[in-house]
């Protein structure tokens, strides 16, 4: 009993972290369908410029700060410089982030040096309760309670204001979007820029979790968030958060009873939920 | 009477191709303006520029006076025009209703009434207002499509050939609607069938080869039989 | 019309004629290799090039084929000897592998549409790839193992001539393909897969040929990777070789053949010349940049690749541009 | 004789009845029109019929043989060809390609991957006559996606008219033609119906073009099969009259002017 | 430029990642070598009357890179040897060229056992410690009659290789395996493979472990050493040491940390490494780069400048020389160079911001010589 709880509370921190790397991702590629293979290099740039604030300042709120600060700044170049002359077309899309992501991994190196840094969990969010045998990471809880946190934000934001609505629109057809009066050139900005802010708070968060943060990190786990964005359903974030958590659980499970799986199981997993649900486990809709 | 709309010696391009060579084109404020001219005379290039969907390469767009040619799409809807595209350009995955907020402006007590009148107008929305706007029927798109314009507050709606797919009997609505809207609005219309362009239009403008030939008052053509058959093929 | 065709032929033919003549008269084995390398990954792309290019399929798998192809020879040539018989049963049977695998995997993925059907390429070439590192008494897993080539090949002039002219072969072979009828079809499944059906094409069958050529063609480039090198290792699965591949075709031009060609000598020559402005130069030493910014400054001038940039710089030089097509002059109904 | 059936036929999406038991016969070398109001179940009843959707209840017969099971590709092959009422075309080809890829599949040029398609001279001679005879021979060099709208209604008809199937679905072939057109295409299809090989089902609502062209005429209305009789029945039907027509064509003398 | 046939210059090409995932580590060696070459000429840069000259390339990583550099080496710079290189991929399909040119390659810091193992040939010699004596010298440092061993390692061939040898190591020193665990490396999540290991209550668990995303903050979450299960692993470069705050107290073994070994080499290599590099002090692998030069030096001046590798074969095998590990001595069956390891504990100390690894006890290369594994079949 111990045992299984023990598998389902740290599937389900390991879920919500990898749903807060694929968030942004979800806004990105699932709602305004831009392939962008750089949301690694964002993620990356997130976790450094946290473990470095927190190196300097010595205050964990201030890094995620940081972070998402960095996230934001970033946001803005790459959409402006990057991702505004290739909207629509997934093939342009492929390449210039694809090279974009280069120049974030290998920028890392020339700003924090080609080293791997060790980010260090605040004291009063490090080590584990243990209740009987179950053991309680304290760092996994807030990331558990941040993961809400988070999903409670974006969903509010998309369901309260009209600017999911504007961005599946023009996705869809931009002109006609422009022509009924709204600014899509400004939404799709300010879409990508809280992407890509979500990408660095994930890195952010991530960082202290496997306790280093290194520039190829963001290739590794790059892939990783597009799979939760298809298996949960392009554009739904309640389907990223249960895909993401699925992936965790799925993760720690099969750790625990088929190891010889384990390097599989997220392919796998893929591969399931695809062939039996084309449209991912929650399509945007119906 | 005053000019809503003017467009002076307007001049488009799309790509390589000189499309619109000279537009002259005025909407007459209150009243229904009707753009003829066959297949690929430049009609729907004609409003798309006014939109700022193509935009002009030369010549003047006055709105109200003010020049609306250099600005972006969105600001130029923002500034009191409302359009129905010829290809209904409804959001496919998108619900009707989702479909119509894309178009509301605001959340005001005057557009909620603007969006009571054209379910009245078009019950079948009503009717299928959570389902997805991709399947509906085409004519039911076509309703969609107007609606989307209507429940916004337009100074001036530009509206491609609005009687496309619909069956008689809605076509009937959507003329009534058209005399109703008069009232607020200017229109400018595209349209093919002759009978209802007759019955709502006030003026006319032939377009050819992208250069407009002919402006007049509605009456006029249908009277004039030579010129129907010149540029109209009819008679 | 025919006369820019043949325009064309003769340009790939004098192209061709100086690649053959070239190691003869440049003693360079470094450029010897390159341009191997070059050969190689330009089949790969272009195998690419059918799926993404003349069947609008954007497939994220693309490396389980290069990767059966250099397992099947790099294992066949390990396990029964060097010999140039085993070396073509090897490719023979990278073939049929290939084959089979992509026809199994095209009637599985092909029904899903875009994100869906890359993604699903993506977890089965995610799967082979975990198969080539457990499978261990047979790849020796992700260090690989090393084997010889065929004697012949030692004269690395002789593999040179082999790539060349695989490489030659598979131009020809793929031009044909994509301009004969069953060609128009694929192109009209990429521009409209449903109304391709409606005219009475069985699409799904036209999305399983074009897999299965384009991972038959990858498994060659695969085999002759693996002859490349005499060594195999789980690289060869991993999905920087389908990026690759897709990066090659971009750059160069989607859906023309030669582009994939041109863009796998770009980016190879690039990467060998910006590496080596890095060892003379010591500021040079974080060029990856420059190869990032290589792609992005490629999207933002040559949006249809390189290609795409030389046709439409062909067409401003011969004034093709100023077509004032408009709305054109009545030939309408006089009845 | 009856060449296309149905018996039973429906479709629901969701709860929704889109066509409602509607059983109907279309006897060889018939016209007949398909009236309704706006959302009736007329492009799902052709949807129905050309094997783009499968029926919830009911059956599809053709020559007396039932069509269940049998894929869409597979109709239009066995001879029932249909047109689209959305502009349904390749984009980035040319028109003539468009229309080319419609003849090779009629010819039956499918797997052929040797042959440069230049040397079918059949199929573009074939092509180019088709593109003449719905006016568009002029921009066959055109990319699709830049014709405006009614062009590309008039590249719909042609690739349809290139399958030269034994049934034309046409799901209304004219909207957003000119003025000035309409007459050409009609005598397309009145030529059509007059060689007498043909069997065409018309969805339209130009009552005036019905009226000339059909021989029957049947009325959906929310999705069930209202009548089916002669034009004349048809237009003395009180709920069609006051239902569908409402009135506004009744006076058809402007239009005839 | 030297010529091809220059008689007057020994040219030497090395290959190493200087870019991408493993830069760090091409680094160290480039470093390493650089100094190594300085230190066995006395700075002349010169031996047997000839001079060095050394040509660096970058393989990015990348197996067919690694080919392409390696002709470059052999074809254009002709280079009388090799070394390299950063992974083992590359290195393994650099191995054939070096038979086919008939060059010297002095394969350094790649650790794969079938190097020296079923890819072996007579051309490469070994530098660097390979997976197999990683093994030993961790076997060495834990295993005893009766303690129970749980392993944990990724699912790869460096995880299997490393617990398989470490297995029999261990075994041989009466110590009982109870679980062996393998791990997606690129996981985030360990606690479901520790969970398994705390069930089965080990005295140790022993780690093998590379790559930067790593269990042990994890392993300190899970509370396995207030369980009374001990960690061991290899220590590794100080970058990653850095990391591994929570396994403070452990005890494993290192291939080299530069308090580690006490010589006169290793004093000028830290000296010398200081002075040059802004303060650094040499990592893992740069002493490897030093005793690849090394080693190329003293061959050349016993054949006396002569570049047959034939000859030098003769030479190198069974030939020992000094590093700033102490002494190393090619085996002649393998050509592995047999060398001291260390037990350490990980340890905190004042004034350095990461934990580090302290002398337990030198290992000599009698006692961690690996199993021969090249024998022909
Ligand atoms: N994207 C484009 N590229 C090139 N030419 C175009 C493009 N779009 C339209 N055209 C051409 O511009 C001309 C005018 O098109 P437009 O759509 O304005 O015609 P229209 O008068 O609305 O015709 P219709 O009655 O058929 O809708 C046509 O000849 C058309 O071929
Ligand atoms: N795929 C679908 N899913 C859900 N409802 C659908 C679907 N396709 C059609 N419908 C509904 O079925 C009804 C019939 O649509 P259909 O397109 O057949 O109408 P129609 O008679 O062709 O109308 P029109 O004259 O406007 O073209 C409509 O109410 C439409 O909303
Ligand atoms: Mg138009
Ligand atoms: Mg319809």
């Amino acid at each position: 009993m111990e045992l299984l709880i023990n598998l389902l509370i740290n599937g389900l921190a390991t879920g919500m972290l990898i749903f807060l790397l694929a968030a942004g991702l979800t806004l990105i590629f699932g709602l305004m369908s831009v392939l962008n293979f750089a949301h690694g290099g964002l993620f990356v740039w997130g976790a450094f410029a946290a473990v470095w604030m927190y190196a300097t300042t010595g205050s964990f709120i201030l890094a995620i700060l940081g972070a998402v600060v960095t996230g934001v700044i970033l946001g803005f170049v790459t959409e402006k410089l990057i991702i505004t002359p290739v909207y629509g077309n997934h093939v342009q899309q492929i390449l210039i982030t694809l090279g974009f992501m280069l120049v974030l991994t290998e920028m890392i190196k020339v700003v924090f040096g080609p080293n791997q840094l060790a980010a260090k969990v605040p004291p009063y969010l490090a080590g584990s309760w243990e209740v009987g045998d179950v053991i309680l990471i304290k760092y996994r809880m807030f990331i558990i309670l941040i993961g809400f946190v988070v999903f409670g934000i974006i969903q509010f934001i998309l369901k309260r204001t009209k600017i999911g609505l504007i961005v599946r629109a023009g996705v869809l057809n931009k002109e006609m979007v422009q022509a009924l009066g709204n600014n899509i050139k400004q939404v799709f900005l300010f879409t990508f820029i809280a992407g890509a802010a979500l990408a660095a708070l994930g890195g952010a968060l991530m960082a202290p979790y496997s306790g280093v943060v290194y520039a190829e990190m963001g290739l590794e786990f790059g892939i990783l968030a597009f799979i939760v964005v298809v298996i949960g359903g392009m554009g739904s974030l309640p389907g990223s958060l249960m895909a993401a958590i699925l992936v965790g659980l799925a993760g720690s499970f099969m750790a625990y009873y088929v190891p010889a799986l384990s390097l599989a199981v997220n392919m796998i997993l893929m591969a399931l939920v695809l062939i039996f649900r084309p449209q991912g486990l929650f399509a945007a809709k119906g | 009477m005053t000019d809503l709309l003017e467009m002076r010696d307007v001049h488009t391009y799309i790509g390589e191709y000189h499309i619109l060579q000279g537009v002259n084109f005025t909407a007459p404020k209150g009243q229904v303006s009707v753009l003829l001219g066959r297949n690929g005379a430049g009609k729907t290039t004609t409003l798309k520029t006014i939109m700022g969907l193509h935009p002009s390469k030369s010549g003047s767009i006055l709105f109200e006076g003010n020049p609306i040619e250099k600005l972006p799409t969105h600001k130029i809807a923002q500034s009191g025009l409302g359009y129905v595209p010829e290809d209904q350009g409804i959001f496919a995955t998108l619900t009707v209703e989702e479909n119509i907020r894309v178009a509301m402006r605001d959340q005001s007590e005057a557009t909620a009434e603007r969006v009571d009148y054209v379910l009245k107008l078009f019950p079948d929305l009503k009717k299928f207002w959570k389902k997805d706007g991709g399947n509906l029927s085409g004519g039911q798109k076509q309703m969609l499509s107007m609606a989307r314009a209507f429940v916004q507050d337009s100074r001036l709606l530009l509206i491609d050939e609005p009687s496309k797919g619909l069956a008689p009997v809605v076509i009937g609505k959507v003329i009534e609607a058209i005399h109703e809207l008069k009232k607020q609005s200017t229109i400018v219309l595209v349209e093919q069938n002759f009978r209802m362009a007759s019955l709502v239009g006030d003026t006319f403008t032939l377009i050819d080869d992208g250069r407009t030939v002919h402006t007049g008052e509605m009456g006029y053509l249908v009277e004039n039989e030579e010129m129907k058959r010149k540029y109209l093929g009819i008679g | 019309m025919s006369k820019v065709l043949s325009l064309n032929k003769s340009i790939y033919l004098i192209i061709a004629l100086a690649l053959l003549i070239f190691p003869f008269v440049s003693d360079s084995r470094t450029w010897t290799i390159l341009l191997t390398q070059i050969f190689i990954f330009a089949i790969l792309a272009m195998s690419y090039d059918l799926l993404l290019g003349y069947t609008g399929i954007v497939s994220f798998g693309h490396a389980m084929f290069f990767g059966i192809g250099a397992y099947s020879t790099g294992i066949v040539l390990d396990t029964f000897g060097p010999t140039l018989l085993f070396f073509v049963l090897s490719i023979a049977i990278g073939f049929i592998l290939a084959a089979v695998v992509s026809f199994f995997v095209g009637i599985l993925t092909l029904r899903l549409k875009s994100h869906y059907f890359a993604m699903l390429t993506l977890a089965l070439s995610g799967l082979f790839l975990v198969a080539a590192e457990k499978w261990r008494s047979l790849t020796f897993g992700n260090d690989g193992f090393t084997f010889r080539a065929p004697e012949i090949f030692q004269d690395r002039l002789v593999f040179y001539l082999l790539s060349l002219g695989c490489l030659i072969a598979v131009f020809i072979f793929l031009k044909r393909f994509v301009s004969s009828p069953m060609g128009h079809v694929l192109i009209s499944v990429r521009e409209n897969e449903n109304r391709t059906a409606s005219l009475g094409f069985k699409t799904l069958h036209y999305k399983v040929i074009a897999s299965v050529v384009a991972g038959v063609f990858a498994s060659l480039a695969g085999s002759l990777y693996a002859v490349s090198l005499r060594f195999v290792n789980t690289s060869v699965m991993t999905m920087d070789i389908t990026l690759d591949a897709l990066l090659m075709t971009i750059i160069g031009g989607v859906g023309t053949l030669v582009g994939p060609i041109l863009g796998a000598g770009v980016i190879e020559l690039a990467q060998h010349y910006l590496s080596g402005l890095a060892r003379d130069y010591p500021i040079f030493e974080r060029w990856i940049i420059l190869f990032g910014i290589l792609y992005i400054v490629a999207v933002i001038f040559f949006p249809r690749g390189i290609v795409g940039g030389i046709q439409s710089i062909y067409a401003r030089l011969t004034g093709k541009k100023v077509k004032v097509a408009g709305p054109m002059k009545k030939s309408v109904v006089k009845s | 004789m009856a060449l296309l059936e149905t018996k039973n036929l429906t479709i629901q999406f969701g709860g929704h009845t889109a066509v409602d038991d509607v059983t109907f016969s279309l006897p060889e070398k018939q016209f007949k029109s398909v009236i309704g109001p706006n959302g009736a179940g007329k492009t799902t009843f052709f949807n129905l019929l050309s094997g783009e959707l499968k029926p919830t209840a009911g059956e599809v017969f053709y020559k007396g043989k039932s069509l269940n099971g049998v894929s869409a590709v597979d109709r239009t092959r066995i001879g029932i060809g249909r047109s689209f009422q959305i502009t349904n075309v390749f984009p980035s080809l040319t028109v003539f390609e468009n229309v080319r890829l419609a003849v090779q599949s009629r010819e039956k040029v499918r797997y052929t991957f040797w042959k440069s398609a230049r040397s079918y001279h059949r199929l573009t001679e074939e092509a180019h006559e088709l593109l003449k005879q719905v006016l568009l021979d002029n921009k066959a060099q055109m990319i699709a996606s830049q014709l405006s709208h009614g062009e590309k209604r008039k590249l719909e008809i042609a690739m349809l008219l290139a399958l030269d199937t034994e049934v034309l679905l046409l799901d209304e072939p004219t909207a957003g033609m000119s003025l000035e057109e309409v007459p050409a295409i009609l005598n397309v299809i009145r030529s059509i119906k007059e060689q007498g090989d043909k069997t065409i089902l018309l969805i339209e609502h130009k009552m005036d073009m019905i009226l000339d062209l059909s021989d029957s005429i049947m009325v959906l209305f929310n999705g069930q099969l209202l009548a089916d009789g002669s034009p004349e029945d048809i237009m003395q039907n009180e709920t069609v009259q006051q239902a569908y027509l409402g009135g506004y064509e009744d006076d058809r003398s402007v239009r005839n002017a | 430029d030297g010529n091809a046939g220059d008689e007057d210059t020994v040219k030497v090409g090395v290959l190493a990642s200087l870019t991408g995932a493993l830069e760090s580590y091409g680094k160290q060696t480039q470093r390493g070598f650089e100094l190594g070459l300085e230190y066995a000429t006395d700075g002349t840069m010169e031996v047997a009357g000839k001079k060095i000259e050394v040509v660096f390339e970058d393989t990015e990583t990348k197996p067919e890179v690694a080919v392409q550099k390696a002709t470059k080496l052999l074809e254009e710079d002709d280079v009388d040897f090799l070394v390299g290189s950063s992974s083992s991929g590359d290195t393994l399909a650099v191995l054939p060229l070096a038979e086919e040119y008939e060059k010297i390659m002095l394969v350094e810091p790649a650790v794969a056992d079938s190097i020296t193992g079923s890819e072996f040939n007579k051309y490469i010699f070994r530098t660097a410690r390979n997976s197999s004596q990683d093994a030993v010298a961790g076997a060495a440092a834990i295993a005893g009659e009766g303690v129970k061993i749980a392993t944990f390692a990724p699912d790869y061939s460096f995880g299997w290789d490393g617990v398989a040898a470490f297995k029999e190591a261990a075994e041989n020193l009466g110590a009982e395996i109870v679980l062996e665990e393998f791990a997606d490396p690129a996981a985030t999540d360990f606690t479901s493979n520790l969970q398994k290991v705390i069930e089965a209550d080990p005295d140790y668990l022993f780690i093998v472990w590379a790559g930067a995303n790593s269990p042990w903050n994890q392993i300190a979450d899970m509370k396995l050493q207030e369980k009374g299960i001990k960690i061991s692993t290899g220590a590794p470069d100080i970058p990653a040491l850095s990391i591994m705050e929570p396994l403070v107290g452990m005890e494993g073994f290192s291939v080299y940390y530069h308090t580690l070994p006490d010589n006169e080499i290793n004093d000028w290599l830290v000296e010398e490494h200081k002075a040059r590099y802004d303060g650094e002090v040499p990592d893992l692998f740069t002493p490897g780069g030093m005793t690849a030069a090394i080693a190329i030096v003293e061959a050349l001046e016993k054949s006396e400048g002569s570049v047959d590798a034939d000859e030098l074969i003769g030479i190198m095998e069974g030939m020992s020389f000094e590093t700033p590990k102490g002494t190393m001595t090619f085996r002649p069956e393998d050509h592995q160079a047999l060398q001291p390891m260390y037990s350490i504990t990980l340890e905190e100390q004042e004034g350095v911001p990461y934990p580090v690894p302290v002398l337990v006890e030198e290992l000599s290369p009698e006692d961690t010589e690996p199993p021969i594994m090249n024998n022909p079949e």
